[in-house]
């Protein structure tokens, strides 16, 4: 496998604070790599070292297998989307987008025709002589993005490229974004919150947390198997039990089944654990049930379930309900 | 890029080294024909002396007083403008600069018509039955005051407006969603952020005001002596090099010692 | 103009009154019949413009000190917006005394500094009167270059430059088509008080003159020194229009407010 | 002073530093009919007293100027630190025809002009009797309505020394002169430093009289402004303007043969004519312009009671003087 | 019911651009009310002239039953996240999140115990000392988020207060928001993008579109009876059909079951619908199926099926398939 881009052993320190602590990472060539982790954990810091604003502290980096770790940004041939967008307030929404085909010296004919692709892909052809000062938030987000994509980098940093967007134009987007990497074959690093779109856009995950990786993988290498209870809990798995061995498992809410008896739904292999339920969320088509219990261990546990509201058995506050724990999806997890 | 960033600086230290710095140095220090150890004893006595004080106390008394009267007139000023989304604001912009252009001689004419006991002021006062004489204005502190607003005002506002004009007004909005009416918004958002340039702006009229002679003189008449005038007593009717380097020095060490002070207050509230 | 701010636009009115008030009664004198700057003028005539324009020393030192005030401006920008860059954008080691050092043209008495220009650069060096000049003036503007574009520029936000930078520009393109575009109220505000500050000096330049090359101010001064008529007042209302006309134009083409506006426009 | 593009040394041009205003008139009365005659070129350079002086005093007596047109006190400067060369008679046949004052030991080139220092009064207001006495200054009914010339000025070099002589014991007796000026100063609005600012407060109304040197009635008379110039009564003192050259002078021969055509019976009379300056050559008929100014006085002033003052008396002690002047009389 | 604003025929129009087109909007005292539409719609410009920002163009607005179209924004006692944070650059975070108390002149130990309180709400307690700068994105965001809780205002105007944080951070400031609420009695408006977070957390839910109001209602009215195809479209309903009487009826992906036989699973009342596997996208615990098909009236439609993960059939591109179309799930739109 080739690599777009290489973190050998990368801190970055902040006066007495370590932002990034001592990564190494591959981002794949031709892959949609994300980085996931919680507010603050370094995903940013990691973008800016990867595309040049910022030096390591220590450690290298390379791209495209040279070390890349002293090259100015403008040399890097990479595209990036802040977190913050970072237009130049005195050009036109055009001019914007425009602006790295300028520096690349692309004819000014050819320059306005990738321009205005690359607006037409974020639906926003019709702002092209708007200053970004007029356009609403997502619109801004919208102009960073063509702005990156219009100069066909070999890698491309989005970071949090989305999150001003509704869901559908943030499907759409997604799949613009996919297609432009499957036809040119760029890497991409996302920085996103959102689980659907790691799971969905995703060659590759990176987990990280307080500067270090947690965990890296397919969606579908990482997702049924979180290596431990940080990454469990930000994919969404909210259940954690003790199984008899005194080791701990996770599974997610929607694994989860309720019943009122028992019996009924039939039950799988796995435990089946008596029950409180302490509240109940209507969520359009699913419900959240939240339950006490008892694990196996005879922990005290509040279990949450996410059930398909056609199907949930007609549950509130206070009622007993039995837990269904199927065997087949619980994950057993490492220690953190 | 450290090293190539501290190459910028390289360009212009040339220029200000050989065509500023070197020869003013030498010529504070060793005026034609003065040795440095004559200009100290001259600085020796001036400082001493307590009719020198008097001139180095009022030069300061009256920098500082110009300085916050047209920082107080051109900040509003500029923030005014730098806010306003009027058509207008381009004009009172320009208006605000044309002031710049006038000869300070014939300035100061205007000054007389207004200040002079038959003047605009004067006479008004008069008719209006708030005097009983004309009250002398012409050759007073006052005058001076006047005049040097006059000259260094459209200086104030231009320089406090370059530094308005990057406020991001988005911050104005928050601190007024947070309850801070227009005047608190003002003091606590507005005037922070534009600090450095104000006072970049009140350095620049400072020294001005420090350093000019044609307005206080002509203005402040014989009487309301400053060290500018002092200065171009001896370098232009005494021909007294050794005392006019020693004024030289001290207004120099003055406009060092406040626009220095100044910076740092502005710094230490910037971080505090 | 609506104002929402009672106290700063009564200041601001103050401030205006002051700056304004004196000039429209020289503005006034200098159409008088009579051969005396006075208030009330003594008649109406045209007669000192005419006078003003036809007077060999004040026109040809008035292109002598554009001239002068024009070049000097921009080298005075070309030298010190880099340091102002070094200064704010670099780690610049001893920062506040290399601006300390650029703001000290403007404390050193100027009289002092002409003197000293005269000796060293002219006596010693040779230099003609234009090269001392110039060399002299771009000095005395350096504060501005350095300070008012320097107050400007820390308030920009350095991510853009960064994007800039990512989007293949180099320091130098990333200057010229982000840094110094944002820039523009500083620039203008410091080119404007530079040119100004060049257009009206007096104590550097009178040293500093040679029968061929004078400058305007000095030349205003001398004149007045023998005669005080109305003719100076008609000069410098010959100066004012010109200013309005520059700022009508400059208002017509492109936008006063624009051109001078930052982020907020 | 400057250097840059003079052809030193060019026996056919001549440098000549002068006052900086009324150059064009000079040009035309002096100037150009000296070209004419001797076929040399005049470069001028030009620049107030002070500044000149500060040039010559860096240059050393070099810089290339043949001849200095400067007020006395300055010329006696820079005497005094050997920056002139003694200008020489044989070389310069008018010096026989000028009048005495104008060609005394104590500087070492004539005078070419001379100017009387009088009080400027606004004559619907005085008359000239009232304004040719001193005692003027003392009137309480004028207070605040009279300026006087700042020592720094020629003219007020020339008031301490006739309120010296007419006070005290001849013209430097400072010390009674400045208690009597500081007796007046109450009355006094401004000790100015610039005649044009007097004859502006003048004209304006602010001022009814002030001390001040002929010269700067001469247009305002003219123009019929309500405008009189007066000897004083008593201390009667003259300042002159001399033609001197500087020791590094490339070109001395010519040097000598422009202070001889400036001393000629014909530019005498040019110069009173177009430039206003009081002919030293008494021969020289005086325009009326100038008359109506200072009446016969010019017809010979030293006969007029007007009196030269000593440069040895002043040099060494004008800083002195400007100081206490400063602080004595003017206050702080 | 008592309202907290209200909107009167309220138009922004931007030169020749109308952002909000003349809308009435009752935001209802106490409740949380969700703003939601496509991006550029005029919902940070409806904010905007809530708080005061903007004057309207036309139309009144009045709060607490009071005029206050031309009352200043810092007389409104509005508390508002900005879209773009507006983070006071030159104090520190707890002086930013302290600014509104210090407005309202609150003893200066009673201010430094709420800020601490609203920064430990955020999480963000251990930064109180740093500059904005430092912050990372999502940092800011809740240092804006604290900001404006600070002050307890009466209305608090929320856009897009949570786009830059990860979902576990979502959902705890989503609780947050929701306890501040119930315990203080303020009205709040949420701009979110998210409908999830609008259908969870909203009393009230405001769909617009070109700044005009298309359907309002609690998320239990408007989920399941979406007005008109915008809405529908916008709640995620994907698959429009044309009924035998020529009208729109949508469904929702997860309403859709597929078979590869006719009769598996239990038909019910509803159409079943031959079709062709187009897509398979693998999600996590759901997998979504893209179906080529005709509705009934024979036109072509490309339907949109979300099943969980564990009951779907082993389906590939290309494959036959049924689509079952479940009557109930069935809505009948009015044109848009
Ligand atoms: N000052 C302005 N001048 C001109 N047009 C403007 C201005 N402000 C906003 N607009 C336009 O008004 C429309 C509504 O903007 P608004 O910011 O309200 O959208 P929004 O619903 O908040 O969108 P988003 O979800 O993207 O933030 C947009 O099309 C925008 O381009
Ligand atoms: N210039 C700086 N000085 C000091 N600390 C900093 C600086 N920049 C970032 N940090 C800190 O480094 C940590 C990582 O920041 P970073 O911006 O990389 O986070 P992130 O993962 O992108 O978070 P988010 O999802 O909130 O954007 C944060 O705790 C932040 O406060
Ligand atoms: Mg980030
Ligand atoms: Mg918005």
């Amino acid at each position: 496998m080739t690599h777009a881009a290489r973190f050998h052993g990368v801190s970055q320190v902040f006066g007495d604070f370590t932002a990034v602590d001592n990564i190494d990472l591959d981002i794949p060539d031709g892959k949609l790599t994300t980085l996931l982790g919680p507010s603050g954990c370094g995903k940013t810091t990691s973008l800016r070292m990867l595309a040049g604003y910022l030096a390591p502290t220590r450690g290298t980096i390379s791209i495209a297998g040279v070390d890349s770790t002293r090259t100015p940004p403008e040399r890097r041939n990479l595209g990036m989307v802040f977190q913050s967008y970072a237009l130049f307030p005195h050009m036109s929404v055009a001019d914007n987008v425009g602006f790295g085909l300028k520096m690349r010296r692309v004819p000014a004919a050819d320059r306005a025709r990738r321009v205005t692709e690359s607006l037409e892909l974020v639906g926003l052809a019709h702002l092209s002589a708007s200053k970004p000062k007029k356009l609403s938030g997502g619109q801004q987000q919208r102009v960073a993005l063509a702005r990156a994509i219009a100069i066909r980098p070999k890698l491309l940093l989005l970071d949090e490229p989305l999150s001003n967007l509704d869901a559908r134009l943030r499907i759409q987007m997604r799949a613009e974004i996919r297609r432009i990497q499957a036809e040119t074959g760029l890497a991409v690093v996302l920085v996103t919150h959102d689980q659907d779109e790691a799971l969905e856009m995703s060659d590759e995950m990176v987990l990280m947390k307080d500067g270090r990786i947690q965990q890296q993988g397919t969606p579908q290498a990482v997702f049924p198997a979180p290596a431990n209870r940080f990454v469990a809990e930000f994919l969404g798995y909210e259940n954690f039990l003790t199984d008899a061995g005194g080791a701990t498992t996770t599974i997610r809410p929607e694994h989860l089944a309720l019943s009122v008896s028992e019996r009924t739904p039939a039950a799988e292999t796995g435990a089946v654990l008596p029950g409180v339920v302490l509240d109940v969320a209507y969520r359009g088509v699913d419900v959240l049930v939240t339950v006490a219990s008892a694990d196996v261990s005879g922990a005290r546990v509040e279990l949450l379930a996410d059930l398909r509201a056609e199907s949930a058995p007609d549950l509130t506050p206070g009622a007993d309900v039995w837990v269904h724990v199927p065997a087949t999806h619980l994950v057993p997890l490492a220690a953190d | 890029m450290r090293g190539r960033t501290a190459l910028l600086v390289l360009p212009g230290l040339a220029i200000l080294l050989v065509a500023f710095l070197i020869p003013s140095i030498a010529m504070l220090f060793s005026p034609p024909g003065i040795s440095p150890g004559e200009v100290f004893a001259r600085l020796g006595r001036m400082l001493t002396d307590p009719y020198d004080q008097a001139i180095v106390v009022r030069t300061l008394g009256l920098g500082l007083i110009v300085t916050v009267v047209c920082i107080g007139l051109g900040y509003p000023i500029a923030y005014l403008l730098s806010r306003s989304t009027s058509r207008w604001a381009g004009v009172l912009l320009a208006l605000a600069i044309f002031p710049l252009l006038l000869s300070s001689v014939v300035r100061t004419f205007g000054w007389l018509v207004v200040l002079g006991s038959q003047g605009a002021i004067p006479q008004l006062l008069l008719t209006l039955g708030l005097v009983d004489s004309a009250p002398q204005l012409l050759y007073t502190p006052l005058a001076i005051v006047l005049g040097l607003t006059q000259i260094f005002l459209p200086l104030a506002v231009v320089a406090s407006y370059s530094a308005l004009a990057q406020v991001d007004a988005g911050l104005d909005e928050a601190a007024r969603g947070l309850g801070a009416n227009r005047t608190r918004t003002f003091w606590s958002v507005v005037v922070p952020l534009s600090g450095p340039g104000v006072v970049v702006a009140a350095t620049l009229v400072f020294a001005g005001a420090v350093t000019a002679y044609t307005t206080p003189y002509l203005l402040g008449g014989s009487r309301q002596r400053m060290l500018s005038t002092q200065l171009y007593t001896y370098s232009s009717t005494t021909i007294d090099w050794a005392a006019a380097s020693a004024t030289a020095l001290i207004m120099t060490v003055l406009v060092f010692a406040v626009s220095g002070l100044s910076s740092l207050a502005a710094r230490r509230g910037a971080t505090s | 103009m609506r104002t929402r701010h009672p106290i700063a636009a009564s200041l601001a009115v103050g401030g205006y009154v002051v700056m304004l008030v004196p000039i429209l009664f020289v503005v006034v004198t200098a159409f008088t019949a009579g051969s005396t700057l006075r208030f009330p003028p003594d008649g109406f005539s045209l007669r000192w413009f005419e006078a003003a324009l036809t007077y060999e020393p004040f026109t040809s030192s008035l292109l002598s000190s554009l001239m002068l005030a024009a070049i000097s401006a921009v080298l005075a920008l070309a030298l010190g917006v880099p340091v102002a860059l070094a200064v704010h954008r670099g780690a610049l080691p001893g920062r506040s005394v290399v601006e300390g050092l650029f703001l000290s043209p403007l404390i050193v008495p100027e009289l002092v500094v002409g003197l000293a220009l005269y000796q060293q650069l002219m006596v010693g060096f040779g230099l003609d009167n234009f090269q001392t000049l110039l060399l002299g003036h771009t000095v005395l503007m350096f504060p501005y270059a350095v300070r008012v574009t320097g107050a400007s520029l820390a308030l920009i936000d350095p991510a853009v430059e960064d994007a800039a930078r990512g989007l293949g520009a180099s320091p130098g393109r990333t200057f010229l088509s982000v840094t110094l575009p944002l820039l523009r109220p500083g620039l203008f505000s410091a080119a404007l008080l530079s040119f100004i500050t060049s257009f009206n000096n007096v104590p550097l330049s009178l040293l500093l003159q040679s029968r061929d090359f004078r400058t305007l101010p000095v030349v205003m001064l001398d004149y007045v020194q023998q005669n005080y008529d109305p003719i100076v007042a008609a000069i410098s209302v010959l100066i004012l229009a010109g200013t309005v006309l520059v700022a009508v134009i400059a208002e017509r083409t492109v936008g006063f407010a624009r051109v001078f506006g930052g982020i907020n426009r | 002073g400057c250097s840059g593009g003079s052809d030193d040394g060019d026996a056919d041009t001549i440098v000549v530093s002068t006052f900086p205003f009324g150059v064009e008139e000079f040009t035309e009365a002096v100037l150009d009919p000296f070209t004419e005659a001797t076929g040399i070129e005049v470069e001028i350079d030009t620049g107030s007293n002070a500044d000149r002086l500060s040039q010559l005093q860096l240059e050393q007596g070099e810089g290339g100027v043949d001849v200095m047109l400067i007020s006395d006190t300055y010329a006696a400067i820079a005497d005094s630190e050997g920056l002139f060369q003694e200008v020489d008679p044989g070389a310069v046949p008018n010096l026989e025809a000028i009048a005495p004052f104008a060609v005394e030991d104590a500087y070492t080139g004539p005078a070419y002009s001379y100017q009387l220092n009088g009080t400027m009064y606004n004559t619907d207001e005085l008359d000239a009797t009232e304004a040719a006495d001193w005692e003027l200054y003392a009137n309480d009914d004028y207070a605040g309505r009279l300026a006087l010339p700042d020592i720094a000025v020629t003219a007020g070099q020339l008031t301490v020394s006739g309120v010296a002589s007419t006070y005290g014991d001849g013209p430097f007796d400072v010390d009674t002169a400045f208690a009597t000026m500081a007796g007046w100063a109450p009355n006094v609005l401004q000790f100015y430093s610039s005649t044009t600012e007097m004859t502006n407060l003048l004209t304006q109304g602010e001022i009814v009289a002030g001390g001040a040197l002929n010269g700067f009635a001469t247009d305002l008379i003219a123009a019929g402004e309500p405008v009189g110039w007066t000897p004083p009564a008593q201390g009667r003192y003259m300042a002159t303007n001399r033609a001197m050259i500087p020791t590094g002078a490339p070109n001395l021969d010519g040097a000598h043969q422009f202070i001889d055509y400036l001393l000629s019976a014909e530019a005498q009379a040019a110069s009173a004519a177009l430039v206003g300056d009081l002919p030293v050559n008494l021969s020289v008929e005086i325009p009326a312009e100038l008359t109506a100014v200072v009446g016969d006085v010019a017809l010979d002033p030293t006969a007029a009671g007007y009196e030269t003052l000593d440069p040895n008396e002043i040099v060494p002690n004008r800083n002195e003087w400007v100081e206490r002047f400063a602080r004595e009389v003017v206050g702080g």
